[in-house]
């Protein structure tokens, strides 16, 4: 046990991973001799050689269909994308080949894409998008988001083992300011099962990623009105927890759904419709969303922070729905 | 420009021994070229007889294109065969009433009735099931290439791809990938002259395909279709040159599609001549003939085969039509992988 | 006026905007001498000749990529894609240049995609698919789905006509199957106007495309047991009209959301969601959606008929909210 | 392998005179390259000021391979510049304080601070503004050529794109097109020998870009991109070739990338040597001998060029930062077009 920024605990945990299983290789753009842009793979060429530590071209299909191709031959790919926006260069492959590739013939497509995801430092509009939901559409499709350190490595650990293509988002602003305890050894934190990040009973904000902790600012904010918060962090999209969310909803009775994707068509909509037609009875308030606006992100750090739900924006909704 | 190095025909009985067939296989070779067409013109009855859903795909015309490499595969080789290359999949061991099964969406076909008709494979047999987007194989067939790199094993894949999908940029990017790292892929380019009505010149810039493999920084080479030694002998050589960690090749077989882009296209875009031109060069007779100038095939030798053919394909039909439709409960089923799953050929 | 297909109109219409406007050109696969897999553009390029009806090699990106400098330098371009499903090849286009480049850039990007969508015929995982939903949720895209002969024809004017890149989702279903009157003048139908395709007190279907007339046969069955279904045919999904379906929901106080793109993320989600929390007060029962499954399209008939959205499950999920 | 042509070196006045450059034109190309270069390091310590948020590129040791070009550039032809191409914008006309604006995501930068560094560009001097995701513009320039094809314009659209990115399908794909319709564009290829920390060996298979030219049916040329004048030459003369219905051709420049790939990368990874042997060549020093020796530019002249650029650029810092930031109640303006935003050159 030892603290660990996010990005460490991903670096560690993919190492540990690489070491242990001969069938595991990371691929992507300057991941070799440089580290990868974010220096999440930093000395692995040298420790796993050139063959399993892969500087590629700047051809995202190849990269991911090449990751397809050597796990259907038995490897264990994990590729990393520089940053998510440019996984809609491959795209196709993943909804095309990758998702459907079990369910048509059978074959299984046990491919890790790492995803460095999310704004809150003037990327602009193509390095700072979060496109999980996108994904989260596709049948045959994993979406992973982790927030802490811990879950980073563990939720990394099974996506490997995982049969199935995962895309697992990391998200940027998380990569050096989030420190916490991680478990040496080996452990697997399992898909498809919420996180209460902290426990209340007034209000409940289902909510994953770098929003954890704005959910966190806020819900402190309310404390001092003395309404209790409570916040669930799904930790994975596909599959998500709808249990513990419906729990919490009929718990709580009131629901804000909090994301940094755009809010049309999020899947913050699916939480929010799910949670209406199952616990409708239960619902003491309608259930509220709030994403960022439906724009590009913008660049400039006064647009960047409009753009972004901000800790005040989350308070304003929690008070809403506390007095409604 | 780097033109690609134009194939000659196949020669003597001799010649072939040394490319690695000897009689018994080339008998094989004639029989698994009347399976294919057998299976596809079985096909286009069913169509017409309402038993297949949706659209119908042949090969006509492809038939030694695809028999030909599939011959020269090794047992550990792998592929990511597309809709003109039935040949493969019986060539591989695909048995036929599983194909004609598939074409009518029936629960023994290798999809259980999930997709239709060539999109299908057997990946025991070492073969990935394509997908319509063309050629999104390519990449995946360049990976399979990358584990063997990897893991350091002496197999070869192979990706095909027709004349049109070259323009897709996959094409270009499955080739990059493979000629940067020289991985042992072979890819075979099913130049049938039309992307459905829209003829070469269209597609791509260059005279031939193949000529673009040196941009690619590997060896490309054109030959005839419809001579299946000759596809043989150069599918062999780059095989075996990717095997010995000699990196890719581009094999380019020219053809014509005999038939429209599917059953519902009739091909009035296509001139009358040409395909007059390239009946003379029907890829089974011009090989039925050559066994008999060269292997002296006998004509009870012709027609054993040939009843051996005709049996085996009436069973198919009556067997794959006694195959039953997917049970609706199962629609769910599959969308993921379980661990179970993994315990596959490849994933030991 | 006259009658004619939904197929007939789309190709009527397209051929007097090109005879208006020089500026209209079309581009896609086999679209000149083969006039279209559907023959939309059948005798196109006899009339306009090979450089306003161009057949395009295989490739989508440069498709659609080339319509974009085309619309920049003033054309009107209409793409053909010969399947929906293979705009996923175009996607990085699509959601990164178009959709981005007017609120980055100031540039407009008018182009037109057409795309052949949808299932009921065997098509199989890739010629079957619904992608509109993948689409409404990327900032800058509009996205159409007439579900009549008048519809597609007026919205396809207005397609052309709008300054934004639109993705315009003719469903292969309805090609042959569906007529209706056309008027042969030249007319617009605006987008953001849901059309009310049946009046109706108890229950409200929202829906779009093919689906429009699976929810017309169940409504018809449940009028024998007097429950009067109200169905809005939203026609555009970008922008969607909020107000119709709200008041509709008001109204009759029971919702519906049917699609037949698979559920889990599908546009249906954002719909429930916005009726859930701002018709909060006026919902008598849970808002109700019917899509497909969360796999792909089936090929066989026997799977495909599980898989599409059948009238009878249609009436079954109205009987439900009707009792509810 | 189709190796492209290399291209000759700048020669006397005389040949540039013929080539179209008159005296004056050179003094205002060197002021061009003053302006690029010093825009850049004016922005570098804008960004140690911190007042630059995000990353910040330079294409500093490409100065001359974009000035060239766009010095080759008809006032009616287009381009899409990418993010070492700052050359293109000024050599176009966009004035220096409204690129320190767009730099500091000012509402008087080209994007009004909705995109950061030099995803920027004002349309009505025919730039078209690039995206980060490489070389997604080349298919968009390849567009404009087809709009001047169709309405038969004598006008030509400039596409550039890194080494790095010519592995992308999209680069595939513009090529195929424009190749097969011989379409009036020029790619041009800034080869600073590194992909961020990738070398081109392991980028693409040929030993140059250019090499592949002919596998789309058009020319390819390699030119040393600090010789501002070859560059001009054989821009020009790809320019001119698309505007008298020649078709496309590929002009590959090459530098070397004489800093990181953005601020915070101190390029380790590039050989010292490296950067010591293309000091020699810089771009800027290059021209200015060359003017010496064969302009006769005098101190006076120079002193008066660099004083005016001094002077131009200090007085854009100072407006630049005069500029306000963006105001957070426009944000959600402008996602969708009205129709008044047709209303502009290409749009008449
Ligand atoms: C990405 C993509 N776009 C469009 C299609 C539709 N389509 C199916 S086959 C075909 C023509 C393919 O031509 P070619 O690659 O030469 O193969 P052939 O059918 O001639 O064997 C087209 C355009 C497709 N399958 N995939
Ligand atoms: C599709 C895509 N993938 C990855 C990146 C991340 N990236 C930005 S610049 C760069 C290297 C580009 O190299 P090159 O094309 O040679 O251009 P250069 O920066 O050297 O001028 C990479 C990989 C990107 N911008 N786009
Ligand atoms: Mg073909
Ligand atoms: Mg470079």
């Amino acid at each position: 046990m030892a603290e660990k920024t996010y990005l460490q605990a991903i670096s560690d945990g993919l190492r540990q991973e690489m070491r242990r299983d001969q069938r595991v290789f990371v691929i992507g753009q300057d991941i070799g001799v440089y580290g990868g842009a974010f220096k999440v793979t930093l000395g692995f060429q040298e420790e796993f050689g050139p063959w399993r530590v892969i500087d590629a071209p700047l051809a995202e299909t190849a990269i991911l269909g090449g990751c397809t191709g050597a796990a259907i031959m038995g490897m264990r790919p994990v590729a990393e994308m520089q940053f998510a926006d440019f996984v809609s260069c491959a795209w196709d492959h993943l909804t095309t080949v990758a998702a459907k590739q079990r369910y048509r013939a059978g074959t299984p497509v046990p491919i890790v894409v790492r995803l460095p995801s999310g704004g809150g430092f003037s990327g602009g509009p193509f390095h700072s998008q979060n496109p999980e939901s996108s994904f989260a559409h596709i049948p045959g499709l994993k979406v992973v988001c982790p927030s802490t350190p811990e879950d980073a490595k563990g939720l990394l650990v099974t996506a490997i083992e995982d049969p199935n293509p995962v895309l697992y988002f990391e998200h940027k602003h998380l990569y050096r300011r989030i420190k916490g305890e991680v478990p040496d050894e080996r452990y697997q934190t399992p898909f498809g099962k919420a996180r209460v990040h902290r426990e209340g009973d007034d209000v409940t904000v289902v909510t994953w990623g770098a929003m954890v902790y704005t959910a966190d600012d806020a819900a402190k904010q309310l404390a001092d009105d003395d309404v209790s918060v409570e916040i669930l962090d799904l930790r994975t999209l596909i599959p998500w927890d709808r249990k513990a969310v419906l729990e919490s909803a009929s718990k709580t009775s009131k629901v804000l759904v909090l994301h940094e994707d755009t809010r049309t068509g999020g899947f913050g909509a699916e939480i929010a419709a799910t949670i209406a037609e199952e616990a409708f009875e239960q619902l003491d308030a309608p259930v509220k969303r709030i994403a960022a606006p439906d724009t590009p992100v913008p660049f400039s750090p006064t647009l960047e922070r409009a753009f972004i739900p901000q800790v005040e924006d989350v308070a304003a909704g929690l008070r809403e729905l506390a007095d409604y | 420009m780097a033109i690609a190095r134009e194939a000659e025909p196949a020669g003597s009985l001799k010649e072939v021994r040394q490319a690695g067939l000897d009689r018994e296989d080339l008998l094989g070779v004639y029989r698994n070229l009347l399976v294919t067409r057998g299976i596809e013109e079985r096909g286009h009855i069913l169509y017409k007889q309402g038993k297949i859903p949706g659209s119908f795909y042949t090969g006509r015309g492809n038939e030694a294109a695809a028999v030909g490499v599939a011959t020269a595969m090794g047992p550990d080789d792998v592929g990511t065969p597309l809709h003109r290359d039935m040949g493969v999949h019986v060539t591989r061991g695909v048995e036929p009433w599983r194909i004609l099964a598939q074409y009518m969406g029936r629960s023994d076909g290798p999809t259980q009735g999930r997709d239709g008709n060539v999109h299908m494979a057997d990946s025991k047999l070492g073969l990935l099931a394509m997908v319509s987007h063309l050629p999104a194989m390519l990449p995946v067939a360049v990976g399979c290439a990358l584990a063997f790199r990897i893991r350091e094993e002496k197999r070869v894949a192979l990706g095909w791809f027709g004349e049109g999908a070259s323009a897709r940029g996959d094409t270009h990017e499955a080739m990059t990938l493979a000629g940067v790292r020289q991985l042992p892929v072979v890819f075979v380019c099913d130049n049938n002259q039309w992307a459905y009505s829209t003829p070469t010149h269209l597609e791509f810039p260059t005279e031939h395909v193949a000529d673009r493999a040196e941009a690619y920084g590997f060896e490309g080479v054109v030959v005839d279709g419809t001579d299946v030694l000759a596809v043989y002998r150069e599918a062999k050589r780059a095989i075996e040159k990717a095997r010995s960690g000699g990196g890719p090749t581009l094999v380019e077989c020219l053809t014509l599609r005999m038939e429209g882009h599917a059953v519902h296209d009739d091909a009035f875009y296509v001139p009358k001549e040409l395909f007059e031109e390239w009946a003379k060069a029907d890829p089974l007779e011009r090989f039925r003939i050559w066994l008999r100038e060269n292997a002296d095939m006998s004509d009870e030798e012709e027609d054993e085969i040939a009843g051996d053919v005709k049996r085996l394909l009436n069973d198919a039909l009556r067997r794959a039509d006694e195959s039953p439709d997917p049970d609706p409960s199962t629609l769910l089923e599959g969308v993921f992988a379980t661990p179970e799953d993994l315990d596959t050929p490849h994933h030991k």
